[in-house]
């Protein structure tokens, strides 16, 4: 294998490994990088409570990002999902204030998720219509219906028992565990099943998938599914960790996902890119988001150093695809 | 490589920020637009303070069509719709217009607290004709030429929560003054976290006229009535729930024992301040003061979490700006008057020139909560 | 002439026509029922004063259009319109520049944002969304701290012409919109230009294999997006006589919704200015006429929303009935 | 997986294991097949001939399974069968080998190799070590020491990546194997190791259909040749009981005498003069000169950077160091642009990626390189540029209803002209082609090659890339071969034979993979 020798200095990972390991390592360098220049202007930074709060008040953007990441990497985008994330969590909050059984105010979330994404998957998948185009139309279709459906009335008075964020696992709080386990298991099943694979294979080149008996079409309508699906899961976490639901759409909480996403390495292009990278990504612009109140930077200044930093981010992580391009041309 | 241009570029932001840091915590809070501030007495007798008497500064609509006593329809288009708190006066208005019987009141705005789509909305009901509209501006100056263009069509236009340029407008319902405000709040906090506690703030954004104005009013309270308290800090968390509990919780985290008190400058700020307090296990030990509607507050009184919530009744400000509306349309309320009446709130004074004031804000404590729901 | 360009543009040019002309008897037939509900609506006064408020997502739908045609995309426009309209009212009341000057400042670092992008994306190769997903918390980050989220007010008469004055009637904002709409058309159905943005879309390969300046064009789009978002703060701090930094906010997808309801394929290599012409005018005149038929604002969104989904789903299976 | 083969070998029946009758597939608009029989025994190679657009892609992608015929059958072992998916095809021992590289960039060798069968470990989940080790059997077997399963296919060359393909194809134990022009970018070298697995496949049962337009090939390697035309059967030959000339009037229905027509023009001064061009990885200082009136052919290995050369010379990867003359005057071109406007033009390898803008008219595809001097300030003389493009279409005889047609629609030699004038529309002095008639049929083949001997006879230099020796020896004056990135040798006409050529690519022990 003269070729590899070059390619990969003796490294016994295999081509997928050795792309996912260091792109993520990128990542994690630059938590635990921020984290510890935070630390040492302001020690208070490093608090277990206070990295735990970051993670727990952040979770169901992570959540959400997995969905997203699958979504993307099929080569397909979704606007809709913050206004469907407010949706989902107002149907929950409702129901456990009607007094509906608290599973089923947690169940349904999850089933509307996958039904209203599948609905629009279909649509991408075989009516042929671009995402953007109908997740664009979704977004309003959400976000005008909910408010015309609630008027925005607040839902207050939750039972106790309804605050699934509020319970932990083993001492691990509950968006947390979702958080760990919702990656994890989306990141082995599209590592090593045969339809996760075939995500990866529509995103990449769908005639070609289509040619190896993949079919892009279900997998694209699959991947919707799952990604409402975890929509609802975050929807979950979301409505169930404060005493209030707004049951209004989140602002922007979409393109705070898509960032997520793409600054985890999943790119726009279909094809490549992990869950796992686009979780650390949620939790670095958690950091940052917080780390900018520990060192005292001007309220005023916070969007644009996140803005900047963000694009560091992200132009770091292409020029790294670059050169690993580069280095399997010299061959 | 990529390491090294990810830290530099890190870096420099850090610097960048560190040094904008620094300037802003020398600038003073003026309320993003550069009025004064006019602090009260520290006192109680702050409403002893007489307003001078102001010539009446409002604009008059053209020739508008004599409705005295015939039904009238108004629409009402709040900064934005779907939150409770303008679910709340708009609440107030059909109560109102109940009373009445001789008034229609559609309430209708952006989802998102935009200017220009609020400009779009009052446009379109100029163009379908009603005969007032009652507004609460996203921003005092960008509202002024729709409204222009209203009281030109002859339509009445009536201000309430959140003001106008005085000439765009006729009368304006004041829920309560801002220094009236800052005076409130200050008081509140002062009481319970002592004359030396230090505090900060979560607030909506920075560009939001009531809040920065309230926020301005309390640093001038402050300086001269509670000089030892600390300011720490304050922050930015939109209209949003998860991310003003995320922003509390930062705050709490960074300052610990340091902080003895959060401000909430929104119904939606307070009740997520008080979350992060109750999760942080600070109860007691933190103070939660700010403006919020009863419902979101009730757990966090009940747990005695928060002790006081000042707030006016929303309900009675949209009431109180639907029988100034009538008022005005039937004559009864011309430039110069000194008072209105208005139902059940009786008579409201009329303050510098064209504003009609509410009455001072109301404190919800853990006794009289529960009489309200909204 | 926006007709010759349906008629003469490049790709599949029966369908094309079929699709514009599809979306504008859609209008007509929308309006047509719109007036019938209300003696309001269908009034020239209405229409022309409609006019103020397409134009400044107009402004940026041209580029947006040049821009989607290559196959990219700019999600920053909001952003930098809010940037333009601070940096105009802080130029002018902070810097002291004259106004004038001011103007031409703001626009200046439009050009520069959309530079900016254009340049990170042709030489990093950052694909377009990516990168202005990125500058899109960038530039509203920089407007507000370059504000500290201060507003300027009290600008000179003279100021407010473009966007509250009119000629002989006719909003002074619709008459530059209408001479750009025109300018846009033809620089894309007549000139070397146009002809290489269809080029990068349908195969960037193979137009620069044919010695196109392919990243010179994109620097260009990009920037004229730029250009345009500050031309629309120009006008919307005209029109709203004050300057705040969260201008523009969720212009984007208003831009972007036009756009593709024109029948621009976001994947590139086809659309007209006129059609977006059409989508512009069609989200505006529903909410509109909607707003006037006394439905709310939050149902109209709904039906905006359904309306987009709908007559693209209406036109793509039209295309392919034809290919 | 020999076991599999050879059990089949053993159990194989009487009936032939693929066979198509009277098969009938019409578009919108054409009517692509009409009664064709087609039949491919165990143990053969059966090639399939025929020009662009008679339909030998349609068939191949009727028997895979990606269309279905609207009449007709297959039978697979004599017993009909109905493919409605590639999938139900591969079931039924079809595995297909297409033009167009279909792989996917950011996954490894191995994946590609086992997307849509991976090897399964229990739990549904992928065993990777598996599949490596199969990847790694399927090397062997093709005897490629330079592809790793772990390589992410994004960073291979062309040559590579067709290989991948045809490792994928492998890893199906077919029985049936379809080869759409598998040669088309592989190097002397590899058709040959190509040709040796192809016999290992016979040895073992496995029936081939086998697509080229490269008729020694098809002596090489065929058993039998059916040649189709228009949709329609036209013969079917023992290889061994027919020649060329007889093939090739079969094909194009006329008789082509001379294929590669290099007449003899007066050679006039250096057009093109580089020295010591250099542009890592693959250019590694590089001189030579091609003259007015002169084609040179470039031979060399895939991956030896003639590519890379000529898009060096052409700007898209400008020269880190070295210079060029062009007409004696010292140029630094450092974009297409440049090249162009000094008189250089780029016929490219990959037609359908780099030549052509697929869904653009006939009409635009023609001036697009030309746009420069059919506008004036910018605007379009759209008049002048529907003569230039008709002028085009007769000049070169491409073959399309109007100039308004979508290119991407005509048949690949058809595409090739219209690649080729785009380019000649702007009187090039410098006229680089990069594999010119690669996968078009014979008589446009013959055309472009005519073609080329008018420019020369015009007074253009011309510089031509070609992977098919016969082309190289055929139509050059001169022929440079490269090898890993550098210019290893050169003859003349005269001195130019294949072996003296072929020896010279080989570089003995040296293969393109070790480069760098």
């Amino acid at each position: 294998m003269s070729a590899t020798a070059v390619a990969s200095p003796a490294s016994p990972l295999s081509g997928a490994w050795r792309r996912l390991a260091s792109q993520e390592a990128l990542l994690a360098v630059a938590i635990v990088g921020l984290a510890i220049v935070v630390g040492l202007i302001n020690p208070r930074f490093l608090a277990t409570r206070n990295l735990a709060d970051i993670l727990l008040g952040n979770a169901y953007i992570a959540v959400a990002a997995v969905g997203m990441s699958m979504v993307i990497i099929s080569g397909n985008i979704d606007i809709s999902v913050g206004a469907l994330i407010g949706v989902l969590a107002t149907v929950s909050g409702s129901l456990a204030v009607a007094g509906a059984p608290i599973l089923v105010s947690w169940l349904v979330p999850l089933v509307l998720g996958v039904a209203v994404m599948a609905a629009q998957g279909a649509i991408v998948a075989y009516l042929r219509i671009p995402a953007i185009v109908v997740t664009l139309g979704m977004l309003s279709i959400l976000k005008g219906g909910l408010i015309s459906v609630t008027g925005g009335k607040w839902i207050t008075d939750l039972p106790q028992n309804f605050h699934l964020a509020d319970l932990s696992l083993f001492g691990v709080p509950m968006p947390v565990v979702i958080m760990v386990l919702a990656t994890a298991l989306a990141a082995l099943w599209m590592r090593h099943s045969p339809r996760g694979r075939a995500i990866y294979a529509t995103g990449g080149n769908p005639e070609a998938a289509r040619l190896c008996g993949v079919n892009p079409q279900r997998t694209v309508l699959m991947v919707f599914a799952l990604h409402g699906l975890f929509a609802g899961l975050a929807s979950l976490v979301y409505a169930t960790q404060l005493r209030v639901i707004q049951s209004t759409t989140p602002q922007g909480l979409e393109l705070t996902i898509i960032t997520a996403a793409v600054v985890g390495g999943v790119s726009i292009l279909g094809g490549v890119g992990t869950v796992v990278g686009s979780t650390l990504a949620a939790v670095l612009i958690a950091e940052i988001t917080s780390a900018l109140v520990f060192i005292n930077v001007s309220p005023y200044w916070t969007d644009a150093v996140r803005g900047a930093l963000i694009l560091a981010t992200v132009i770091a992580d292409i020029l790294r695809r670059q050169r690993r391009a580069a280095r399997g041309w010299k061959r | 490589m990529r390491a090294s241009l990810l830290t530099s570029t890190a870096a420099a932001m850090f610097a960048l920020s560190f040094a904008a840091g620094g300037a802003s915590a020398a600038s003073k809070w003026d309320g993003a637009d550069d009025l004064p501030t006019s602090p009260l007495a520290c006192d109680a007798s702050a409403a002893a303070a007489p307003a001078a008497a102001k010539p009446y500064d409002g604009g008059q609509p053209t020739n508008p069509p004599d409705k005295a006593g015939k039904e009238i329809t108004l629409v009402d288009v709040p900064k934005l719709i779907g939150i409770g708190y303008f679910n709340a006066t708009s609440k107030g208005m059909q109560d109102a217009a109940k009373e009445l019987g001789n008034v229609k009141v559609t309430t209708d705005g952006p989802t998102e607290a935009k200017i220009d789509e609020q400009i779009k909305f009052i446009d379109n009901y100029i163009t379908r004709g009603v005969d007032g509209v009652l507004f609460a501006a996203n921003d005092p100056v960008a509202i002024a030429p729709v409204l222009k263009k209203a009281l030109s069509k002859g339509i009445h236009v009536v201000g309430y929560d959140a003001n106008s340029t005085p000439d765009a407008r006729e009368w304006f319902v004041n829920q309560a003054e801002f220094n009236g405000i800052g005076k409130g709040m200050m008081d509140s906090m002062a009481k319970e976290i002592g004359e030396d506690g230090s505090f900060a703030i979560v607030t909506s954004t920075f560009t939001t006229p009531n809040q920065a104005r309230w926020i301005a009013e309390m640093q001038a309270y402050a300086e001269k009535c509670h000089p030892k308290m600390k300011w720490l800090e304050t922050v930015e968390a939109q209209e949003d729930n998860n991310l003003s509990f995320n922003q509390a919780t930062t705050l709490i985290n960074k300052y610990g024992d340091k902080l003895k008190g959060l401000f909430g400058m929104t119904s939606v700020a307070t009740p997520a301040s008080a979350e992060a307090v109750t999760k942080a296990g600070q109860c007691g030990k933190i103070a939660v003061v700010g403006l919020a509607t009863p419902n979101a507050m009730k757990p966090y009184l009940k747990t005695d979490c928060v002790k006081s919530v000042v707030l006016w009744n929303p309900i009675d400000l949209g009431y109180a700006a639907t029988y100034v509306m009538r008022a005005v349309v039937d004559g009864k309320l011309k430039p110069g008057a000194t008072s209105v009446e208005a139902g059940k709130l009786g008579k409201l004074n009329v303050v510098n020139g064209s504003e009609i004031l509410l009455g001072p804000p109301f404190i919800y404590t853990k006794a009289n909560i529960d009489k309200f729901d909204f | 002439m926006s007709a010759a360009i349906a008629a003469e543009a490049w790709r599949a040019p029966r369908w094309l026509k079929r699709h514009e002309t599809l979306l504008a008897i859609i209008l007509v037939i929308a309006l047509i029922a719109l007036g019938a509900f209300n003696d309001r609506f269908l009034t020239v006064e209405n229409l022309l004063d409609q006019g103020r408020f397409i134009t400044e997502t107009g402004l940026i739908a041209l580029p947006m259009t040049f821009i989607i045609i290559t196959g990219g995309i700019d999600l920053s426009v909001g952003a930098i319109v809010g940037l333009c309209a601070v940096m105009l009212g802080y130029s002018w009341k902070t810097f002291g520049f004259p106004l004038p000057l001011a103007i031409v400042f703001a626009l200046f670092v439009g050009a520069l944002a959309g530079f900016v992008n254009g340049f990170i994306i042709t030489r990093v190769r950052v694909p377009p969304l990516i990168m202005t997903i990125a500058t899109l918390a960038l530039y509203r980050g920089l407007a507000e701290g370059v504000s500290q989220a201060h507003s300027v007010r009290g600008y000179p008469d003279w100021f407010y012409f473009l966007g509250q004055g009119s000629v002989f009637g006719v909003p002074a904002q619709l008459l530059l919109l209408v001479v750009l709409i025109v300018v846009a058309g033809v620089a894309l159905d007549r000139t070397t230009f146009g002809r290489a943005l269809y080029a990068i879309g349908a195969n960037e390969t193979a137009a620069r294999f044919s010695a196109l300046p392919v990243d010179r064009v994109k620097l260009i789009v990009y920037t004229l997006s730029g250009l345009a978002s500050g031309l629309a703060a120009w006008v919307l701090v005209s029109r709203v006589t004050t300057t705040r930094m969260d201008m523009g906010t969720g212009y984007e997808l208003d831009v972007i919704a036009a756009v593709v309801l024109g029948g621009t394929s976001i994947f590139g290599g086809s659309g007209t200015i006129w059609g977006t012409v059409i989508g512009l005018v069609m989200i505006q005149l529903l909410k509109n006429g909607l707003a006037l038929t006394g439905v709310k604002g939050d149902a109209t969104i709904v039906v905006i929303g359904v309306a987009l989904i709908l007559s693209v789903l209406i036109a793509s299976s039209l295309q392919r009935r034809r290919d | 997986m020999s076991a599999a083969w050879g059990t089949d070998a053993a159990a194989a029946p009487a009936a032939p294991p693929l066979e198509v009758r009277d098969i009938e597939k019409t578009f919108p608009g054409v009517r692509a097949l009409s009664g064709v029989s087609f039949d491919v025994r165990a143990g053969e190679v059966h090639a399939l001939l025929g020009e662009n657009g008679a339909g030998k892609s349609t068939l191949i992608k009727i028997i895979s399974g990606v269309y279905e015929p609207d009449g007709g059958s297959i039978l697979v072992d004599g017993r009909s069968v109905r493919f409605s998916s590639p999938d139900d095809a591969r079931r039924a021992g079809v595995a297909t080998i297409y033009q167009e590289l279909l792989l996917f960039p950011e996954l490894t060798v191995a994946e590609n190799i086992f997307l849509g069968h991976a090897p399964l470990a229990g739990a549904g989940r992928i065993d990777w070590r598996a599949m490596r080790a199969e990847a790694e059997r399927l090397l062997a077997a093709l005897e490629i020491d330079d592809l790793s399963p772990d390589q992410i296919v994004s960073a291979l060359t062309v040559g590579n990546r067709q290989r991948v393909e045809i490792l994928r194809a492998l890893s199906h134990d077919a029985r049936i194997l379809i080869m759409d022009e598998p040669t088309a970018a592989l190097t002397e070298s590899d058709v040959t190791r190509l040709f040796d697995v192809v016999r290992r496949l016979k040895r073992r049962g496995v029936g081939v259909v086998y697509i080229s337009h490269r008729l020694d090939e098809i002596f090489a390697i065929a058993d039998r040749v059916t040649v189709l035309r228009d949709g329609a059967f036209v013969g079917a030959r023992e290889v061994a009981a027919t020649n060329a000339a007889e093939l090739v009037q079969m094909m194009v229905g006329r008789r082509i005498d001379n294929l590669f027509p290099k007449t003899k023009a007066p050679i006039g001064a250096p057009v093109l003069e580089a020295r010591d061009l250099v542009r890592r990885p693959l250019t590694k200082g590089v001189s030579l000169v091609v003259r007015a009136g002169e084609i040179v052919g470039l031979a060399g290995l895939v991956g030896s950077g003639r590519s890379e050369l000529a898009q060096t010379l052409f700007g898209i990867t400008p020269s880190e160091s070295g210079d060029v003359r062009l007409n004696g005057e010292s140029v630094r071109i450092d974009s297409p642009e440049t090249a162009r406007a000094k008189g250089v033009a780029y016929v490219p390898e990959d037609r359908g990626v780099q030549g052509l803008v697929r869904p653009m008219s006939v009409l635009h595809n023609f001036s697009l390189a030309a746009l420069g001097g059919l506008s004036r300030a910018g605007f379009i003389d759209r008049a002048s540029e529907r003569r230039m493009a008709e002028q085009g279409v007769a000049r070169f005889s491409v073959k399309t209803s109007s100039v308004d047609e979508i290119a991407g629609r005509l048949s690949g030699g058809n595409q090739q002209k219209i690649v080729l004038g785009k380019w000649l529309a702007n009187n090039p002095k410098l006229l680089i082609l990069d594999e010119p008639t690669r996968g078009i049929d014979v008589g446009a083949k013959a055309e472009i090659h005519r073609l080329m001997s008018e420019l020369a006879a015009e007074g253009v230099a011309i510089l031509m890339i070609s992977s098919e020796l016969p082309e190289v020896l055929g139509m050059s004056d001169r022929v440079l071969v490269m090898r890993e990135g550098r210019l290893v040798a050169e003859f003349d006409r005269a001195q130019a034979t294949s072996e003296a050529v072929g020896a010279a690519m080989m570089g003995g022990t040296s293969s393109p993979g070790k480069a760098a």
